[in-house]
């Protein structure tokens, strides 16, 4: 679950994490009052889960409260369109008003889980404001890695290291390693998933604030943060792909016409890999899970058939957990009850097969069999022509 | 022969009475897997389908039935838990099958068993199968396996049953099979398992199907180019999948460049496994392997 | 430091472990008044850093309100003395009035650091009410442990194991288990020392309840717990005591005549073992510590010199990171504030032992040296004859 | 030769440039330790004494020096984090002379080393001398001290400069001498000390002073009576100690029978240990026991 930036702000203030002071606008007046309570000029910030506001013209600077006004006025309501957001961009709902800060340098700090440390890392670089991935990818040296002994937590030496590490001043040594260890506490306490500043500035003044915040909470542990669930944006999230998760389906929306239905997270990468190599395009992932019930693969197609993409169906189950006949069903509730006539390609495996295939050839839909994935395969090239 | 797991095996299961737990743990006995007891805390001193005895805490359950295995089936508030007591109960070997257990209980776990003599499979894995030996500690179908000597490795669970589907396909059985689990961390890796085949004298080569996410392929390509004396065929699962997307895995989303498909597969041509081009050529690519071996 | 009982159930009552009902009085208006906002029959419990109240006539039962009065007025302003007080026993300025609890079993539960497992444990036995030492001594058996990795923290199965070990009905395998973890939070939270449960009791209805509560804090972590230091009540502590502790001497009031200046824990102790063994007996441990001033080397002699049963004085100084001449010069300086004509026997060894000895020499003070901890017993031996 | 440190030791003092810091870390240079860095965080680039490089980090120090040893001298809210940083440098041999680290933190500390080939000693101790090597670590006058083939280990500072002062006093040189710590948890236990002495061709005999409090000098008797092969002449202080108070040392309080003066210097007693019977006999009994030697 992801927070707006002016929730992660909020979250930040409460640890001690400096930022500049800021309100958050639902409407132009409230933007125009939010502006006259900080002193300007300002920076009026889309609120979108979505990096890349600034290029996409997300974030302005003005000079007079009917700037303010104006600035907000134009992104509230709209839906702005990001490098990260695909086309149909993100609503803009809420806009946050901030005292513009005078920068004199961009770092880059961010916690979270490394693999191969098989723990929560500290990750932090003097080259801030920029992508990571790209100074990762370019000049891996600038970017500094503290690994986190959950038995000790970050140790403030971690934090000086990185702050000596990052080149900064002796009097900005102690606040940033501050920082650093305040992200960890945040990261333990709400069990985060990713936690990040970039940038994170050095003002005029030589002090550290930080002018973006990004603070990713684990779904999975959400069980035990039932107080963060009111921070849910559900307007940012795709509304089939939330349906989805709160059904504990696993669907992502792809830019293809081959919708498919599969369970298993590997077998649903691979049928889309599948698709893909017959010539097609798959325009979706979906994972249905293990334990599902008939109702809720009715559902998880339904979501699929939701998609005004899908112009084919490829329904992929190896019966397991999950029985074939039940899968059956499922399709076939779904696919009347949302009148659908599109075309089927159906391979089935494991338990309860012969059943499952009977319900399908029982339903009257427009079903094909394939066996084998290099049926499926065939079948898709086929139906290409 | 096998690696992990034989008919030695002596099994409890954790969560034996609740839904997933009994119809697996049915399951599991049914294949021939040796399940001694099973523990849920408050049905202490029950019999399950009048057979296998009921403990409140696995340190009864394997005081009483010198089990040294366990598999989890807990919902997943409660794993970590249930693997800290399973290795605090003397068990060396843990199938954690839960899904959505929270990254940093794994975290806290995994640095809990470090440097201890305890093996956690998972979590958020099907488990692990020798069908030579009939023991079943997952949740496979277990009558797609056949036994024979390959060994196979995965993140996933039911595109390892298309594999295996494939190979029995062809007539080719498995010494072993293990799903090692698709979340961001997880106690066994596929170096983990590759040097358990390498060492097993029963598999004569391997099949492992990684995916996107991390670069857990990657420290396996390096195991195999270095030290890996057997054929292995792979596969990797989501060369279609949009970058920053999970596709249902925890640990299949791509983060940066490494964790593509396209950078495992490289790397482990590299390291000299035979690429598996699609997974509809799983069978064929073995088949292939075999004859030039 | 110690808590009170009162708020040593006030902490726990905010970590969800059950407390009978109760409020704290000073006076016996107050008493009253919390009687009747209360159901009884009530106890009324003296609250004194002692154990043992009990049998000392601390806890008295009573079922009226006027009786609730009596007994908290003739607690009130009293000196309790317990086993573990001394014989000038402990003042009480506050009485707990609790509503009384139907006991139908009594437990015994714990949490403290264990030398050997080198980390926290929680230690529970079905034998509560009694002195745990005791039934460690005599049936080990009935006594369990459960030894925590600080990675983990305490995890439910052993809360569980706990429970059942107890013998403990089903339905309160879980709020037993619940109790030790909240236990642990409580312990980690506010760095304890120790945390008691004695008796942890079942009532007639079958639900647990915390009849006692002992929380003693750490006193080298109190640096990071600042909004614990309004719960010391100075009272309670012998007030030499904590007069040296606030100025980083340990000293230890003991029940002999021969004062005792020394520098370093160790050699303190084994000079209050050649006082004896030279048949004599030790007024004090007092350890002025390794930097020690010359201000801080008076007000230790001072403390020592405040014990009207001191009737000698033996300087044990090992001159290290302590200089001799420092000691001796608050030596005499503390001897000429207080006017003290106690003879004293010196022993000085290390760093400017000529010096401090000429400063002594110099002094007009009665002094006899000693050079070995020989010729130190064969001084304190002669000087009994 | 000696055990844990020598004419060849390497050493780091953390918190040079504080008060205590500095004083010992000029009595250790002046006794003849290598002293090859301190580290003072925001003093990096300065020269202590005008000799001693200072940086800001364990890390530039260990790299730049070489070191491999650390004497610890910060205040002890910083302790933990100090001891850390030193192991994360690479540092093998750790002394913590900081009082007054809160049980919590050395609870977590020792968790984090465990399993690791660093040793730590203390916190809350005087650290050690080998007299034969010129080099002291810690706050012992080195003066006292002569060069020889007594090993002496202790729990205590000043009480073990009386024994070094008796065996002096008597011409009993010392290979080293360990100050092992006064707090409740410590990183080396006296079992660990002796087994090294056990294993020390130029150790021939030791002193060992223990305290109330704890059990560690039972488990030093269990260790003496299995396996130690050399004469040890035992004392232990806090006799007269009254039980539930603490003397000083966080870890010198009787909370138990065992913890008593008398059960340890009983099984100290049944190991085979020489008891020393009082404060004021340590040079005449080690001169009795070597007598019988």
């Amino acid at each position: 679950m992801k927070l707006h930036e002016y929730q992660s702000k909020e979250m930040f203030s409460r640890y001690g994490i400096p930022v500049p002071r800021g309100i958050a606008a639902s409407t132009r007046e409230e933007a125009i009052e939010a502006a006259q309570n900080l002193d300007g000029p300002w920076v009026v910030k889309a609120q979108v889960h979505a990096g890349g506001r600034g290029k996409a013209g997300g974030i302005k600077v003005v000079s007079t409260h009917d700037e303010v006004g104006n600035a907000a006025e134009a992104l509230l309501g709209s839906r702005l369109v990001t490098h990260q957001t695909g086309p149909e961009g993100a609503p803009v709902h809420k806009v946050l008003v901030e005292e513009a800060t005078k920068v004199s340098h961009e770092l880059y700090v961010a916690l979270m889980i490394d693999r191969g440390f098989r723990g929560p890392v500290v990750i932090a670089s003097a080259s801030g404001g920029m992508d990571i991935e790209e100074v990762a990818a370019t000049t891996p040296e600038r970017i500094l890695k503290e690994g986190i002994d959950p038995v000790l937590g970050l140790q403030p030496f971690q934090g000086r290291r990185l702050a000596y590490g990052l080149g900064l001043p002796q009097e900005l040594i102690r606040p940033a390693s501050q920082i650093a260890l305040s992200l960890y506490d945040i990261f333990i306490d709400n069990d985060c998933s990713l936690l990040e500043i970039n940038p994170l500035a050095i003002d005029e003044a030589g002090k550290l604030v930080a002018l973006d915040a990004k603070v990713d909470l684990e779904d999975d542990a959400m069980f035990r943060h039932h107080d963060l669930l009111p921070l849910r944006d559900r307007e940012q999230e795709d509304e089939l792909e939330a349906q989805a998760l709160e059904n504990n389906i696993a669907y992502v929306k792809l830019d293809g016409y081959v919708g498919c239905l599969v369970n298993g997270a590997g077998l649903a990468m691979a049928t889309m890999d599948v698709i893909q190599n017959a010539g097609a395009r798959p325009a979706n992932f979906l994972d249905v899970g293990g334990g599902a019930s008939e109702d809720k693969v009715a559902l998880a197609v339904s979501i699929m058939l939701s998609d005004p993409e899908v112009t084919q169906v490829l329904v992929n189950v190896f019966g397991g957990i999950l029985r074939c006949d039940i899968a059956a069903g499922g399709i076939v509730k779904a696919w009347r009850d949302s009148n659908s006539q599109l075309p089927m390609l159906v391979r089935m495996r494991g338990t309860n097969v012969d059943e499952g295939k009977d319900i399908l050839r029982g339903s009257g839909l427009d079903v094909t069999f394939a066996d084998t994935l290099t049926e499926v395969s065939a079948a898709l090239s086929a139906s290409l022509r | 022969m096998s690696i992990l797991v034989d008919s030695n095996t002596r099994a409890i299961v954790q969560g034996i009475t609740g839904g997933e737990g009994s119809f697996h743990a049915r399951a599991c006995i049914r294949y021939g897997t040796n399940v001694v007891a099973g523990v849920t805390p408050g049905r202490g001193g029950q019999l399950f389908d009048d057979q296998i005895p009921v403990f409140d805490t696995m340190n009864e359950a394997v005081k009483e039935t010198s089990a040294d295995t366990s598999l989890i089936f807990v919902p997943a508030p409660f794993a970590a838990d249930a693997i800290a007591e399973a290795a605090d109960a003397g068990i060396s070997l843990i199938i954690c099958i839960t899904e959505g257990v929270p990254i940093l209980d794994t975290v806290r776990v995994l640095r809990h068993l470090e440097g201890r003599p305890i093996r956690l499979i998972g979590p958020n894995c099907p488990g692990l199968i020798s069908p030579g030996e009939r023991c079943k500690l997952g949740i496979m179908p277990g009558n797609i396996h056949q036994p024979g000597r390959a060994g196979v490795v995965s993140r996933s669970g039911t595109l390892t049953y298309e594999a295996v589907g494939q190979l029995t396909g062809i007539g080719v059985g498995q010494s072993s099979c293990v799903g090692i689990g698709g979340d961001q961390l997880i106690g066994t890796s596929f170096v983990d398992v590759l040097e358990m085949f390498n060492n097993d004298p029963d598999t004569d080569f391997v099949v492992m199907i990684g995916e996107i996410g991390g670069t857990m392929e990657q420290d396996a390509a390096t195991y195999i180019g270095e030290h890996f004396r057997k054929p292995i065929a792979s596969l990797i699962a989501g060369a279609t999948a949009p970058p920053g997307k999970r596709m249902g895995h925890a640990g299949a989303v791509i983060t940066g460049e490494s964790a593509t498909s396209a950078a495992k597969t490289r790397a482990l041509q590299e390291a000299g496994a035979v690429i598996i081009p699609t997974p509809a050529d799983i069978g064929d690519t073995v088949q292939a392997m075999l004859a030039k071996a």
